[in-house]
């Protein structure tokens, strides 16, 4: 264990309740931990501990930064309230934030003061962001928008809103996207919660847009170069999902990995699960590793389909093996059905096979 | 006319299924289902008892009516409409009563509960069953349990209301349609004699082989149902500017889904038509078509839960009623690894 | 039992060695046995029951044949030396002969006198029908005849090929296409045996075709007709070869069932190995009722489908679970190797998908 | 810098693959192969101990150069390239005689022999081992046999022409290039005290570890030469009137394959740097890592043998050398299945 990774753990062993490690199932639930230890965690500089230190940064290396989160990884520090706020709208806010956003928006997105959505998503579209239809016009300076977005993550608790919108509907599909600032609370916002199978941890929401005025300099990066900046803070999202699926691995497979007994059989899909957690695990380090050496790396989006991969034979065995204590204990369910939605964040399976298969093996691109 | 010839339903059984499937479709499953998520009590034996669905696969001289491929083929119906009505956990019941031979006469009154456990039934018919998850437990008539002593096997039939019959724990959480409430079984609890048998615990399959197929059929439906639900949704999703179902990723996924549901469908009606031939085969061919269903019902729920994207996990979708029951109903007679093993032992067993 | 299956238990006694059930892994190899069987069995009525007795047959009903074919599977019959003969090229004169070609070539072809081959694939069109470029140009009643087969199973050994040819050069890819009954031993005809990868049962033959002449009455089906006699001949093997790959199942798992030993693991994957066996036979027997009484019945593809499956895992457990034996006995890898072709004969696995999806599921064609 | 950025190797491994990565291509490995299968003697140890490869991950106190993450990238080479020449069983013979502290001073001069099998060692180090396939076991050097008994297990050096060493059955059947002999050892086969070790059962694992991330690396290797091959091919190929590479069944597959051969590659770097730290995740690591390696080995080949179509089974394919060695290399220490058990039952202990 390096210097900085012991000064992290010495701050988690001041900041968690002593009987943390043994009920973080429950604490996982628990909104006011989970939001003091964003702040404490900011405050300390460990949220972000690449960031420089006038940011809220250590300006910690790649490699120290990676095992500090690591470090938090295995200690399961608590799961941010608004996980998109500062691991993908600050990213994208920090690199393409003119000085006037940065300065107000950039901290309490992180710090988790300020929560944010993603408005990417639209009704018949999907993950296919060259398909959105929400529009956006200028005049005197000021965006007038239109459209729907649906599967938007806390719009409803959120005060901010990265949200895409075509700004030029004569352009190339990809072209003609921009991303507004948009503050949830202006006239012509409606946000609608959708009631999800079971207790998500987040919520789900509809946004109607009914001749919404955004700002002009509340349009984040280049007027039409929305692409990017999608592209650039998904990207900063996918190279680190995996060690919250290898997380979300682990924690589905304690049941089994504690459970009294176990047959054979049970224990041979064990061993595979923890094949797959690992293989999560070292595939994720090794990608870091050899990117932060400059050599080439396996594709990013091998990381996504191991991770759905392993959360979802995970939650299927600690739900089979429970047996009868399956009908008891309401988290195996849901956990199954969670793990489910995990090939769907960020692209679906098949879209990274795709790119696998057409960028890496260099195979034809062909229709679909 | 050769046996096989059995493995298509003739038209008694077609008739039956398509009154059924129509039936069971007014009945809503879904709907109700969605509303017993937020506590509302299913019901719906009366309609199911009153069309005569209760009496399907009993043998005429206890009053019933049809064979049991017919039994399988109206479980199937049951189990595609996610039917909310306790009619598997009568199915169970009275299977395994018969092949127990402690069947009551009252069979049919009311919906039955039925369940497996560990414990002990002493030689005065006292039972003592520390938990048990009792199918169609809320329905207030006799439980027909399954209970397996380390050398021994009990059927007892028990009256909810016996004395030392206490429910435990909280309700039941994957699919609460199907009520599947735990019980505990004091020492007090007594059985008349006429109501319960002691078996050698190599009889055990050959007691639940009939719970199995039936179980399985159910378990063909619901795979059936999930399938129907993707294909649908497939066909009327567009992405990337086409139907999602013209991908041939997907088409490949749901073909491998067909053809799982017709092997399933297949296994359960040649284990129906084993059941009244050697006990040995029937027992093997049961648990088989047990465990295929089970997983078939899984990986298909599954499947229409992945295809339908985000909208898989809102509450409205019905991909995650279909899981639900899915993985209720495929964990009721044991897993499927434990099943295939069992099944391979019979067959090592026959085959040496 | 029926009686006719009876009948033909007593005919199967009489004609098989009394150690046949216990070394029929030998007799599988045994060219003779093998011969006479056809031969005996033909001459009995036996081979094709459902013909009638003038051609050979016992005018058997559909369940009553398929009654008799199963038994003779149970009783895992010597393999017919030449099964396209019996299995395909046969039924296919039998449908679209002349009076002069069912007289001349039905019986020989029928009971393994003369082989056959069959003239489909091509190189780089591979199971592609709609691809082939042999070309035949009819001129003073003869054809000639010019091109290259491969993958020609046993051309090396055969009389006659069922040889496919384009007819028609400007008709639409599938209406130019003619069968021919080639005569193997015309000048012009080249045979080439291919090495196999291990000790396979049947050659496959490569046939280079330099100005082949074939007479007029040649012909099989009607000129320009060929793919017709094509996918009937070609669906008549498909709808029984279940029964052959149920057997193939069954005798790769002998191995395991009869191992002294087996881990709890193991026994799970015999058992889903015996859920196969009984799916590809239970399936194809429902199939088979459901037509019979007039019903709808499951797409035949999945027949196809479930039975490589089935053949493939039988294959691998077998060779898995056989520890250091497997590398004393050849048959366990080669089984694995073969089997790994069973997705590949009468259309791979991806055909058969998209068949399925297509036709019985009513998803959309679309380009692959 | 902290351990995980051992997981890319440095420019000594970098160099080191490259070298041999075309040294072993060189050497004509799907060549050699296709000969053996035809009876001719594989060879090709002297070009290699000659090139340095066999010093490789052995201990410069011991005359070898470079670290065990050296040694797996290096063998993961010689899997791609189908290398004949026995570096692997030096490997698995020194990494086991190491793990148990019997190593010979010899180990380098010639081709060792290495084997696992049930039987017996005395207290005078007298052996019985009723048979046992030794890889490498034509070379005429020492065999390091793993003689696991009902309670103990033994390490012991053989040398094949010692009293009682007996070659029975037949030739090498699946890989014939990778000569896999068995072996009696009748109980006149002694072995002198400083070559043998009795250890515990429980020791077995860590024994195996090293040996088990060389098998791993091998297979890998086999498993990335397959996954180039099916790539080659489906690009080439045309069916269909495009691109077999262009359906996106078959570019799925073939991503599932890449993803398969990375995550098996990771758990091989992994296995190997973990073998210097706690021998209980050692052991835990080294045996995830085999059973990953060697199914997905198979795994690959077999796509790969199934896209080559027709082509798939002709001799003169590389496809099926490929299938033989990925076969021959899963099977030498043990099914997957068998290795995961062993690895759940170690965590387990680790967990509570």
């Amino acid at each position: 264990m390096t210097d900085v990774t012991s000064e992290f753990e010495a701050f988690l062993d001041g900041f968690l309740p002593a009987d943390y490690a043994e009920n973080y199932r429950r604490y996982r639930r628990d909104v006011r931990l989970r939001t003091e230890y964003q702040a404490a965690a900011f405050d300390a500089g460990w949220l972000v501990p690449e960031w420089d230190r006038g940011e809220g940064g250590r300006g910690l290396s790649v490699p120290d930064a990676l095992a500090v989160k690591l470090a938090g990884a295995r200690r399961r520090v608590p799961r941010l309230m608004n996980i998109q706020g500062a691991g993908v709208a600050a990213p994208a806010i920090r690199s393409y934030g003119t000085a006037a956003q940065r300065e107000r928006l950039l901290r309490p997105a992180t710090r988790g003061d300020e929560w944010w959505a993603l408005g990417m998503s639209e009704p018949g579209a999907g993950s296919d962001l060259a398909a959105l239809r929400t529009t956006a016009t200028l005049a005197d300076g000021v965006f007038t928008v239109n459209g729907q977005k649906v599967w938007t993550t806390q719009a409803d608790e959120a005060r901010w809103c990265a949200l895409y919108v075509r700004t030029d509907p004569e352009a190339r599909p990809h072209r003609g996207i921009s991303c507004l600032v948009l503050d949830l609370r202006s006239p012509g916002v409606e946000v609608r919660p959708i009631r999800t199978a079971g207790p998500a941890v987040e919520s789900f929401c509809e946004v109607f847009l009914d001749d919404v005025k955004v700002p002009e300099d509340a349009l984040l990066g280049p007027l039409h170069g929305g692409w990017g900046v999608a592209m650039s803070s998904l990207e900063h999202e996918r190279d680190m999902i995996w060690i919250n699926t290898w997380l979300e691995t682990t924690r589905a497979l304690e049941p089994t990995l504690t459970a009294p007994e176990l047959s054979e059989h049970q224990l041979v899909r064990l061993g595979r699960s923890l094949a797959d957690a690992e293989g999560v695990r070292l595939t994720g380090l090794r990608t870091a590793a050899q990117r932060w050496a400059g050599l080439p790396s396996p594709a990013s989006s091998i990381l996504k389909l191991l991770g759905s991969e392993s959360v979802q034979r995970a939650a299927l065995l600690s739900l089979e093996s429970a047996g009868a204590r399956a009908f008891d204990d309401p988290a195996l369910f849901d956990e199954r059905l969670e793990s489910l939605a995990a090939t769907i964040y960020g692209g679906t399976s098949e879209i990274q096979r795709n790119i696998i298969a057409e960028r890496t093996l260099g195979l034809p691109k062909g229709t679909p | 006319m050769t046996d096989w010839q059995l493995l298509a339903p003739d038209e008694d059984s077609l008739a039956l299924a398509d009154t059924a499937r129509a039936q069971f479709r007014s009945l809503r499953g879904p709907g109700v289902m969605r509303a017993a998520l937020d506590g509302s009590e299913p019901g719906g034996w009366e309609t199911v008892a009153d069309g005569g669905y209760a009496d399907i696969g009993i043998p005429e001289e206890l009053g019933g009516i049809g064979r049991v491929i017919d039994l399988v083929v109206m479980l199937e119906e049951a189990g595609r409409a996610l039917l909310t009505a306790p009619l598997l956990a009568s199915a169970l019941a009275f299977r395994t009563q018969v092949a127990a031979g402690v069947h009551r006469e009252d069979f049919r009154r009311a919906p039955a509960g039925f369940g497996i456990a560990e414990g002990v039934v002493g030689g005065d018919g006292r039972c003592r069953v520390e938990r048990v998850h009792v199918l169609g437990g809320h329905g207030g008539a006799a439980f027909t349990l399954v209970v397996k002593g380390p050398e021994q096997v009990w059927v007892v039939v028990v009256d909810p209301g016996a004395e030392g019959v206490e429910a435990v724990g909280q309700e039941t959480l994957i699919d609460p349609s199907r009520p599947f409430p735990a019980f505990r079984l004091g020492h007090e609890t007594g059985v008349a004699a006429e109501e319960w048998r002691e078996l050698a615990l190599g009889d055990l399959e050959r007691v639940l082989a009939g719970a199995r197929a039936c179980v399985a059929a159910d378990l063909v439906g619901i795979a059936a149902g999930a399938l129907d639900g993707a294909v649908e949704h497939v066909l009327q999703r567009r992405q990337f500017g086409q139907a999602v179902g013209g991908f041939q990723a997907v088409k490949h996924q749901l073909a491998d889904a067909y053809a799982a549901v017709e092997r399933a469908r297949s296994l359960v009606y040649g284990a129906a038509l084993s059941l009244g031939e050697d006990a040995g085969m029937a027992a093997r061919d049961c648990l088989l078509a047990n465990a295929v269903a089970a997983e078939t019902a899984v990986r298909v729920a599954s499947l229409y839960t992945q295809l339908m994207g985000a909208m898989g996990v809102t509450f409205e979708a019905d991909c995650h009623l279909f899981l639900r029951r899915a993985h209720q109903t495929a964990g009721l007679l044991g897993e499927p690894d434990a099943l295939y093993l069992a099944a391979a032992r019979i067959e090592r067993r026959i085959s040496r």
